[in-house]
């Protein structure tokens, strides 16, 4: 089921997902992307209801895009992670998004971030974050290794360390998973940790 | 053709060339029936002319699904004549999902008379037909779901599910009431069932 | 000819002008003037002050200079009625926004906001425009210090110095010569003081004639600061523009 | 503060207009769905779902290859254990270059393929260019996603041929929407997906994807029982679709495995 | 007669729409705009009322960006615009919100068109006093465009065109001199055709490309100070190419 998790470390923010969209018993794609690039220098990895999760997000998506058209300079991650929880909030008290989401973000003036918002609008500012049935696992194993000075290597590490953790100890462990990172050079695509493969299929 | 089950049965002529039958929750039936009614008199008000047969099995799939969250409790088959003048018969269920078939039966009695109809007249599916395209669009040609039988025959064959039907359900029985349509026009005919 | 075209509404006269608001820009040209000057180290703003009366309560409060938010204040010329409106708008949309981003608005967007609001105002019939215009001046993190002026056409733009009211033509003219670059904030109310005393109707300033508010940074924080009537004497007197009190009562 | 306007997506719009002014006479008086004044509208909607049996059991499938994609559904419809049709169109065509296939409430899928066919037809007279399988399956997903929760069932793929290639995308009624490369849907899609994910490769000829499509609804229906009738499968290519084959499963059962003259062990004889 | 409900854009008896009419002379008075499509990229140049030596020349860009692939720029009341523009920018996201493929530059001109026309229909409103110039690239095809809108709400596409003051004229010029250009040399028609009405000099015009890969850049002062030194050079050599008694310029 689902794994997404995210910490920082010097310098960076990175946000881990499993890339498996399930629908009762069956595995529709396990290639499907959780993660969202939300601008230049932001991720938001959300778990939750398939539909709601890709509302939400591009939703979300859309509107700091429109920010930045309309006021020439790019939303802050604190302003971003407060918006997103208001919009959370203002949805519990009609018809909630069933989503839990992880914001990782990198300013200029403040460096990296991350922030924890779940569906019903907690918000906290935390080095590390997980969500869903593999955070019992990924949790633990972050707080007992993690270092706020990690290098991306030592991050990387870590969460290969708690993808195995994961694939040995949850019934449901997801087969595939993906690392995004974002520092000062901007949010991009780590690496993907796969045990299934698709059959190829030459990029459209 | 149409088959009516239930104690008070139900045809409702709804064009010159066209006849539904209904069954269900008579209150629905008959809120749907007098909706639709006055949709067809608009229609001839308008464009001057009767509906043509995929028109009013449109209006009639749209019509049920307009209340898909608070359903018409009423099922129908409607029966028509075609721009070729050949019979048509379309098949719904309560909140709109329809299909055009060479023979149908609804209610309480309908599945004891499918299984009998599938075994006297069942046709080669229309699905068969490569590059087919009547479902929603009926132009039909051919090869279609029309069964072979002679009105004689067709009517003899709605009798006899009608006489076996009474005999099992306990829904269906007192008066059959048969409407024929052909090139002539519209004939009704009637027949008494069980009145246990 | 042009009477049709100049009454009720917003309107367009044949050569494309709105001349309600051009007239609104009138009522402005007859109002108390306001100039702001940025400095490198914070904004000054100062208002010529039209009612003087020995009758009048003095209060605390302001006249022409309003706190829109911690980091944002302006000084208004026009008609007092339409600025307070403009004025409660701009600090409710600035609370707006920080409560959904739990930060400062950026003083730009407040500007634009506002300046929406009175466009909306030369659109949509029925309504006249805002005959107010306004200096705002701000920091924020974005673009540091920043002056805005904004027209009742719902115009806005950024300065270095500007001046609206009455004279504001003359004014924009001495401060086009007298403006440095890389001006202090005390060169600044040096600046102003100088430039309104050479436009004011009157022959002499006093402390009761204006009001002065400097928008600074100190300890990291930004601050808004009127100053009292007896600081007001001070600068003036420093500033050479009025003798000491020496007769007084 | 910005709300992103979500007036364009107004599901029943066309279908309003349509409904015509003339008639201002309370008989059309119902241009939008009906709402049952209830306070317990989910026990309510189950109640009448459960009184009206809509037709569920499928199975569907759809892939991509390298020549486009290929779409393949059975035909039955069961209400629990009657079976209600034996030739229901599972494929819907919404337009020359795109399908729609069909699993859940057969009348959710009708009504909104149907409006979801006007909507790409408007797209296309706007824009002058035909909508692409993303924008579709994007504007069928916001319908459903719209209208979640109020019990709708529908578990679709928009299949097509857009200025990108071919697209397949997978939409349900939960308002999820993937997109990807080999889906199958309905009471069957276990069974389908063995054989398909099994047969599956992307270099397959058009035949070659026609018959593994074929045979995983054969061997889909062969093991669901609310999956039956006929294995009906299209092809989507650069020119638009094209129905490739109808067969009775019945049929293909003796088909793929043709009874063999018994060989006889023992010769019951009595002398 | 206090009926200010009423649509203020009426018909006249012999057929005008006066307001509409009246909206364009206010674009008239606007600066001038030029666009011209390349066969690679697609160019605006703006006419700048040199700005005054007090603004800050960052509040008052006159292209902007709708979305990564659309830009506009327009002549008129610039307070309209910016509602406008705020309008196309939802549009542009909330388009892709609802099909994910980002809007057309045709889709968002016809929207822009649309909210036009919409306001020389409505009750108590004026029209927008605005012509716009929107370039971009098509999404699909890749294919650079260039259209107008006008204050009635007609748009049209263009391979060159010019909008506001002295619109006429450069229209003219491009009409003689365009060409199927590409790259640079684009973008020296289009400050060319400016030049003919406005005072030569990067601080006098605004200038913006888009390129399919790279999006909107604005160019530097500098940079148009080069062209339009390098477009003075080549006149100089023609006209004394031609030998003709040249006059004074």
């Amino acid at each position: 089921m689902e794994c997404v998790f995210g910490l920082v470390g010097k310098e960076f923010a990175l946000v881990v997902a499993d890339t498996s969209a399930v629908h009762s018993i069956l595995v529709h794609k396990s290639n499907e992307d959780k993660i969202m690039i939300l601008d230049s220098h932001k991720l938001m990895g959300a778990s939750g209801e398939a539909g709601d999760r890709a509302q939400f997000t591009e939703y979300v998506q859309k509107n700091v895009a429109l920010y930045q058209f309309r006021n020439g300079i790019p939303l802050t991650t604190k302003a971003t992670a407060n918006y997103t929880r208001g919009e959370l909030a203002t949805a519990l008290r009609k018809n909630p998004y069933q989503v839990n989401v992880i914001l990782a973000g990198y300013d200029q003036e403040t460096g990296p971030s991350l922030y924890y918002i779940d569906y019903i609008a907690t918000f906290h500012k935390v080095d590390k974050a997980a969500f869903g049935y593999g955070s019992y696992f990924a949790l633990s194993m972050m707080d007992r290794h993690y270092r706020p000075d990690m290098t991306v290597e030592e991050a990387v590490d870590l969460v290969d360390q708690c993808l195995a953790e994961i694939r040995s100890r949850l019934v449901v462990a997801p087969p595939n998973f993906v690392i995004k990172i974002v520092d000062k050079d901007g949010a991009r695509e780590y690496a993907w940790r796969q045990t299934v493969k698709d059959a190829p299929v030459p990029a459209v | 053709m149409s088959k009516e089950m239930r104690m008070s049965p139900y045809t409702e002529q709804m064009a010159d060339k066209a006849v539904m039958a209904f069954s269900g929750f008579q209150a629905d039936v008959r809120a749907l029936q007098k909706h639709l009614s006055a949709r067809h008199l608009i229609y001839q008000h308008q464009h001057n002319k009767q509906m043509s047969c995929p028109a009013m099995a449109q209006l009639l799939s749209t019509t049920l699904y307009f209340k898909r969250f608070f359903p018409y409790y009423a099922f129908n088959v409607l029966g028509d004549l075609d721009s070729h003048g050949k019979g048509c018969v379309f098949t719904y269920d309560a909140v709109g999902s329809y299909e055009r078939v060479g023979y149908s039966s609804q209610g309480s009695g309908g599945t004891l008379i499918m299984p009998f109809l599938d075994n006297q007249l069942k046709s080669p599916s229309p699905l068969f037909q490569l590059n087919e395209y009547y479902l929603y669009n009926i132009d039909m040609h051919d090869q279609d779901a029309v069964t072979p039988l002679s009105e004689a025959e067709a009517i003899d064959l709605v009798k006899t599910c009608f006489a076996s039907a009474s005999e099992r359900d306990i829904y269906t029985g007192d008066k059959l009431e048969m409407v024929v349509l052909n090139a002539s026009g519209i004939r009704h005919e009637f027949m008494d069932l069980r009145k246990d | 000819m042009s009477r049709r075209y100049d009454s009720r509404t917003t309107i367009f006269s044949p050569e494309g002008r709105l001349y309600q608001v051009e007239y609104a820009m009138e009522a402005i040209g007859n109002a108390g003037s306001a100039i702001g000057v940025l400095s490198k180290d914070g904004v000054v703003l100062v208002g010529e002050k039209k009612v003087t009366s020995k009758l009048l309560q003095t209060s605390s409060s302001t006249e022409k200079m309003y706190k829109i938010d911690d980091h944002v204040a302006c000084v208004v010329a026009g008609i007092m009625s339409d600025a307070n409106i403009l004025i409660n708008t701009a600090r409710v949309q600035a609370q707006r926004y920080t409560f959904a981003y739990q930060e400062p608005m950026p003083v730009e967007q407040l500007v634009q906001s506002l300046c929406d609001t009175k466009q909306g105002y030369t659109q949509f019939g029925g309504l006249r425009p805002f005959g107010v215009s306004f200096l705002f001046a701000g920091w924020d993190k974005n673009y540091g210090f920043q002056l805005y002026m904004s027209d009742p056409s719902g115009n806005y733009g950024g300065w270095k110095a500007a001046a609206i009211g009455a004279n504001n033509q003359a004014a924009q003219s001495i401060l086009k010569q007298e403006y440095k670059d890389e001006l202090s904030r005390e060169e600044a109310v040096d600046l102003v003081l100088k430039v309104l005393s050479k436009t004011m109707d009157s022959t002499s300033l006093t402390s009761e004639k204006l009001e002065l508010a400097e928008v600074f940074v100190s300890n990291g924080k930004v601050k808004y600061q009127v100053h009292s009537p007896d600081s007001l004497d001070k600068l003036l007197i420093k500033s050479g523009l009025t003798q000491p009190a020496a007769e007084a009562s | 503060m910005m709300n992103i306007d979500f007036s364009g997506l107004e599901p029943i719009a066309p279908l309003r207009e349509s409904v015509g002014e003339l008639m201002g006479d309370g008989i059309m008086a119902a241009p939008s769905f009906q709402i049952p004044d209830t306070i317990d509208f989910d026990g309510f909607q189950k109640e009448a779902i459960q009184m009206v049996k809509p037709a569920k059991g499928t199975t569907t499938l759809a892939f991509i290859f390298k020549d486009g994609v290929m779409v393949a559904a059975d035909s039955r419809a069961s209400m629990g254990g009657y079976i209600s049709s034996q030739s229901v169109k599972k494929i819907i065509e919404i337009n020359p270059y795109m399908l729609g296939t069909m699993a859940g409430g057969a009348a959710d899928c009708q009504f909104w393929h149907r409006n979801l066919g006007i909507k790409c037809r408007l797209h296309e007279l706007a824009n002058k260019r035909r909508i692409s399988v993303t924008g579709a399956s994007k504007l069928l997903a916001n319908i459903l996603y719209h209208y979640r929760g109020m019990g709708l069932s529908v578990g679709t793929m928009i299949a097509g041929w857009d200025e990108k290639g071919p697209g397949l995308y997978y939409v349900d009624s939960e308002g999820g929407r993937l997109k990807g490369t080999r889906f199958s849907v309905g009471s069957g899609s276990p069974y389908a997906y063995g054989v398909l994910d099994s047969g599956y490769r992307y270099d397959m000829s058009v035949k070659e994807a026609a018959e593994l499509a074929r045979r995983a609804i054969y061997h889909a229906t062969f093991r669901d029982g609310a999956s039956g009738g006929v294995a009906s499968v299209y092809h989507v290519g650069p020119n638009g679709w094209e129905k490739l084959s109808g067969d009775d499963v019945g049929e293909l059962h003796y088909h793929y495995y043709p009874v063999e003259a018994a060989a006889v062990e023992q010769e019951m004889t009595e002398a | 007669m206090a009926r200010y409900d009423r649509a203020i854009t009426v018909f006249s008896p012999d057929g005008h729409l006066f307001q509409v009419e009246y909206a364009l002379e206010a674009v008239r008075k606007g600066n001038a705009v030029v666009g011209v499509r390349g066969s690679d990229n697609v160019v605006l140049g703006v006419e700048k009322k040199s700005t005054p030596k007090l603004q800050d020349s960052r509040s008052v860009r006159k292209i902007v960006n709708l979305d990564d692939h659309i830009a506009l720029a327009c002549a008129g009341l610039k307070a309209d615009a910016r509602v406008l523009v705020n309008k196309a920018r939802i549009e542009c996201q909330s388009h892709k919100l609802t099909v994910e493929d980002p809007a057309s530059v045709e889709y968002i001109t016809r929207y822009i068109a649309g909210l036009q026309q919409k306001y020389t229909q409505s009750g108590g409103v004026r029209p927008f006093g605005l012509s716009t110039l929107i370039i971009g690239f098509d999404p699909y095809s890749g294919v650079p465009a260039l259209y107008q809108t006008d204050p009635s709400g007609t748009f049209s596409a263009w391979k060159a065109n010019a909008t506001g003051r002295n619109s006429n004229s450069i229209r003219e010029f491009l009409e003689k001199n365009y060409k199927e250009t590409s790259g640079q040399e684009t973008v020296k028609l289009a400050i060319r055709a400016l030049l003919e009405v406005v005072e030569s000099g990067g601080k006098n015009i605004e200038v913006a490309v888009m390129t399919r890969e790279h999006g909107l850049r604005q160019l530097e002062e500098a940079e148009i100070d080069a062209i339009v030194a390098e477009i003075e050079a080549e006149k100089a050599a023609a006209e004394a190419a031609k030998k003709a008694p040249s006059k004074e310029t």
